[in-house]
């Protein structure tokens, strides 16, 4: 295989590594708020979005790519914001941090 | 500033955006930084994001206008919907719209990896580890974009919750795979050379495995109960990250490879967290079949042999009113009936006469983690009275009545005394310890593990038979008028 | 910059925010025996050493190369031997694992 | 095989073994695991060793009969050496003895770039960024080296371990500094071509360069103190993790990048772990000055104003003789008098006569963590009666003699009651909630926080001054002669 690809290889792998070791033990009530943020970062495809999109050069690319960056973009924006709108809910514990502080909602939000 | 030195720059910024992106998720795992956390990942984003279209403007030959249109228009569009949809989402709708994000985002990894096939097919650039890693983005993008529809419109309402399970599925899924691997095989060889094939037909043949992907999604998720969704799309997630790696692979791009690996890994973490919290494996999980199959329970007594006791509005109403102490256990089914306000308007009267109210959370009551802090959040209920399962149960023994609105599994003594019981193991709230229990549900119905409740049959026990929503109304009238 | 060093930064970054993130809540009693094993794995600088031997071709070089392959060879082989040493006093704790358990010694090493 | 298929291999192996050294220090987290998260790392070390070999045998030209020599003798000399010292060093010493192998790791990462200049000095691959990491890596390479060397002598009392700050050592150091940057910048001109200097000169400039970081490691390291040296030690090691990371640029190997940056960033976590387990800072720390300073306490009783009570060796066997409950606090004084089969020896006797006795091992007692139990496991103190401290401090109110040997910081109230202490909010033995306290010291001599303590003045405490060893040893002949 070329260098390139090693390379790309490795970065791939070292990353699977990072992500492995990332979540460590989490709240139950954390679990949804994490999927959320997880699923806003591989919006991260709105940057092939792009790149393809400036590479298009026929009717099918400039479709595709146009579709691409409508999803990319509703992922990136849209997955950010709920999962802001998610964590408003937690909110430290006035008292001394302890396992109550894990689900302290501010009753702020009017969904 | 030179091609190679801007290109360095630009480089750089993504490199800061996945480093953002790891920061963002290691401070999501404690309540206290989780929004910062967020935030920063989004910033990191931001960086990303505009880096590229920095390095599209600047490279030799620029951004073409139509391009830029694309670029421009889409995004506009797609954020524009993105961030409406977020706004506007009712707090307990948010997880199928982030199944709902989870789709569009598999779908574009998808779309990325085609529509580089389609230029590269038959060119030299078609080497066999691209072909390789199209046919894996589109595959895996496809079926996480079907896939995650599926599990969203589940949670929305719009399919039936409960598996379903339609004749000769078992085979269609075979089929389908063999036909991916087949396809797959093929589009490799013909890169390889060792096997002809015209680009048109090679672009057919991805096509039709992108069709199939397409089905396969649907018909792997269709079997699963509602109530798992929340792990199916945590896994799904995790497919979308492998999916947008494989796109970074593709057009051989770092950030989308670090970004999508990163996700992969950490949703597959994370979707083992959410089985286990409920505790369920996930291949068990996947095969489907369990979960919104709630029955009803044996013959009023049976098992058990001990017998049910209703209990009218105004004796559970004096119950409470005259209480010390009482505890509120909400469950799924104050979530069903939209009863959070009801609930909150009931405790407000009880304390306005004295009573000490608190609400017991479990950590999986309702279906998707944190339910029931969200519902309570949404109707204003006041934060310190929620308590943490660890915290409250010791309490229930002090406490005069429970009062178990819509909640089922997550008080069923079984988890304690039964090793033979589903959920033999999992923590629950200790409620048969308080002096005495008032539950509020339409019948004897199941709950989400589909499984009896002695609970219902303990003598303490006054089943109140109605709505979440209708009963606590009533009870709040009944207490009004003492 | 290259392409090659490009990919090298970025594996350089990913490796960095792996090792911010393996390293958890750890016993006090086990920092010593965890310092030791991260010392044992910076002894790759032994395929360093064998990569520069390969190339020598003067006195100097050879010189350089085969003080480096000793040097690397001691960190590699002792690192790890020592480490192992001092992991053997950590033995699980016959009862159900508690704090307790994390200074368990197996009475067995005889220094 | 094709050369490119073999280096592919190669690499894949080089990426599992650093994938394996991941998993490893993952493993070494917890007690339970850490051995086999050693060995996994040691596996990962072989693999990643052999694939080398292999790839430098079969790629063309091969390996010639001298490096060939070079290699399998330096190995077998280095491996030897660092097995026959692994094997033979007391338990007590190896904290100097990990800090012998990372002086040489550094080392050797210091020569590989050296050895790599050499080379490429004068020709074309004499790039900027090559020239930026062969300084790097040389420059902090010779630093870890003299340093970890400095830091082993200390702890091995070759060099006295109280901080050694001779006239002049500050401009000394900055003088160091300057001409390094100074030097760096030159060379990094150089190959920018921006300054013309011969190769012969360059060298020389590295070589000076060298000369300076070796002077400079030893600078640093002197002024601590021998008792700070494992966190001066875990900081050395981290910097030679970012010494390997760059020797890994220069010759522009991956595993030698990852393994580096991995140690590099984890063994930086870890100092600020241990620093933080006996709350310093490390900047604290590294400033010197701290610890060994051990002076002798103000005039007997003068701080509290209470006064010092002798107790005579036959009285304090009486008391541990006829005490249904015995807790022996050992600490770094039980260390230096080698007293721990002295301790074992008097507890056996004890328990032979139906005393209960059980040992509480502070977490940072001693010089290094976990030193008591390093000491005690030496001895053959059978496990159980090892007790954490969280474990048994509420133990200590039902004992009737807590005997304190060599112990001083680790039972000093002040941590709890004087916030103006310098060990404020370290948490402590309480040994003060025992009934008789029997403390043997050489004197009224400071720990190694250098401060006063009042258990000394506490009328429940006898002191017995003595050597820890001796003092045992006449407790258990008087106990003996009951
Ligand atoms: N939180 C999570 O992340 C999550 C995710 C997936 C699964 N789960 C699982 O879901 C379960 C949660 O336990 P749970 O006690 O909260 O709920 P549950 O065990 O599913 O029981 C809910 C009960 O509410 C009653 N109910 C339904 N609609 C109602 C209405 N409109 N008014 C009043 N009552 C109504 C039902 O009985 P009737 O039909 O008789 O009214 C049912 O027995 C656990 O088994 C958990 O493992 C949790
Ligand atoms: N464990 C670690 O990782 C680590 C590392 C660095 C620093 N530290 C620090 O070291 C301290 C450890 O506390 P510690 O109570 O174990 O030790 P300590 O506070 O340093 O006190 C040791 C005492 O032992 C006495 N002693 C010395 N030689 C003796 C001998 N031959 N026989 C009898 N007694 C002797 C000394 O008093 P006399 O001179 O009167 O005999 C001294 O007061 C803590 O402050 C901790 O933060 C720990």
């Amino acid at each position: 295989m070329s260098t390139d690809l090693l390379n790309a290889l490795a970065i791939f792998v070292l990353a699977i590594l990072v992500g492995f070791e990332v979540i460590s033990k989490v709240p139950a009530t954390l679990h949804t708020p994490l999927m959320s943020g997880a699923n806003s970062i591989h919006g991260i495809v709105l940057v092939g979005g792009m790149l393809i999109a400036a590479e298009a050069d026929n009717a099918l690319s400039y479709l595709l790519a146009f579709i691409a960056m409508v999803f990319g973009a509703a992922n990136v924006v849209g997955g950010y914001v709920v999962t802001d709108r998610m964590l408003q809910m937690f909110r430290k514990k006035p008292t001394v941090a302890k396992a109550g502080s894990e689900t302290a909602p501010a009753a702020t939000d009017k969904g | 500033m030179s091609q190679q030195w801007i290109y360095t720059l630009v480089f750089f910024a993504w490199l800061a955006g996945a480093a953002a992106f790891v920061l963002g998720l290691h401070q999501m795992n404690s309540p206290a930084t989780a929004r910062n956390g967020n935030r920063l990942s989004a910033g990191g984003m931001t960086v990303a994001v505009l880096a590229t279209l920095i390095y599209l403007i600047t490279r030799t030959g620029g951004l073409s206008g139509i391009g830029f249109a694309i670029i421009a228009i889409g995004f506009l569009i797609g954020g524009g919907l993105g961030l409406y949809m977020a706004r506007t989402v009712k707090m307990t709708a948010m997880p199928q719209l982030v199944s709902l994000f989870n789709a569009v985002g598999g779908g574009a990894a998808a779309l990325v990896a085609v529509d580089d096939y389609v230029k590269i097919v038959g060119q030299p650039e078609q080497t066999v580890s691209t072909t390789i890693f199209v046919v894996l983005g589109a595959v895996i993008g496809c079926i996480t974009f079907s896939g995650s529809l599926i599990a969203s419109g589940k949670l929305q309402g719009l399919i039936p919750g409960k598996p379903i399970i339609f004749p000769g599925s078992r085979i269609l899924t075979i089929v389908l795979a063999v036909f991916t691997v087949l396809g797959f095989l093929g589009l490799v060889l013909a890169s390889a050379g060792t096997l002809s094939i015209s680009s048109a037909v090679s672009i057919i043949i991805l096509g039709l495995i992108v069709v199939a992907a397409l089905v396969f999604g649907v018909t792997m998720v269709l079997p699963i109960g509602g109530a798992d969704m929340p792990v199916v799309i945590s896994l799904l997630n995790s497919f979308t990250g492998t999916a947008a790696a494989m796109a970074g692979f593709v057009i051989n791009n770092p950030v989308l490879i670090i970004s999508g690996a990163l996700v992969g890994a950490s949703g597959g973490i994370l979707t083992k967290l959410m089985a286990d919290a409920m505790n369920r494996s996930i291949a068990n999980i996947m095969v489907g079949g369990f979960g919104g199959g709630e029955g009803t329970m044996a013959a009023v007594g049976g098992a058990e042999g001990g017998t049910v006791r209703e209990i009218g509005v105004d004796d559970a109403a004096i119950q409470l009113a005259y209480a010390q102490k009482v505890i509120v256990v909400p469950g799924y089914g104050l979530a069903v009936a939209q009863a959070q306000h009801a609930v909150r308007e009931l405790a407000e009267l009880l304390e306005a006469r004295g009573v000490e109210v608190s609400y017991a959370i479990h950590p999986v009551a309702g279906r998707m983690p944190g339910h029931m802090n969200v519902l309570l959040a949404e109707a204003n209920v006041p934060y310190p009275q929620l308590r943490e399962m660890e915290e409250v149960n010791p309490e229930f023994s002090r406490t005069d009545v429970a009062l178990v609105v819509g909640a089922n599994d997550v008080t069923n003594p079984a988890a304690r005394s039964n090793p033979s019981s589903p959920i033999y193991g999992m923590p629950i709230l200790d409620v048969d310890q308080a002096k005495s229990i008032v539950v509020i549900k339409r019948s004897m119905g199941r709950g989400y593990a589909g499984i009896d409740n002695e609970l219902y049959t303990n003598p303490k026990t006054g089943m109140l038979f109605a709505d979440a929503k209708d009963g606590l109304a009533q009870l709040t009238a009944a207490v009004k008028g003492l």
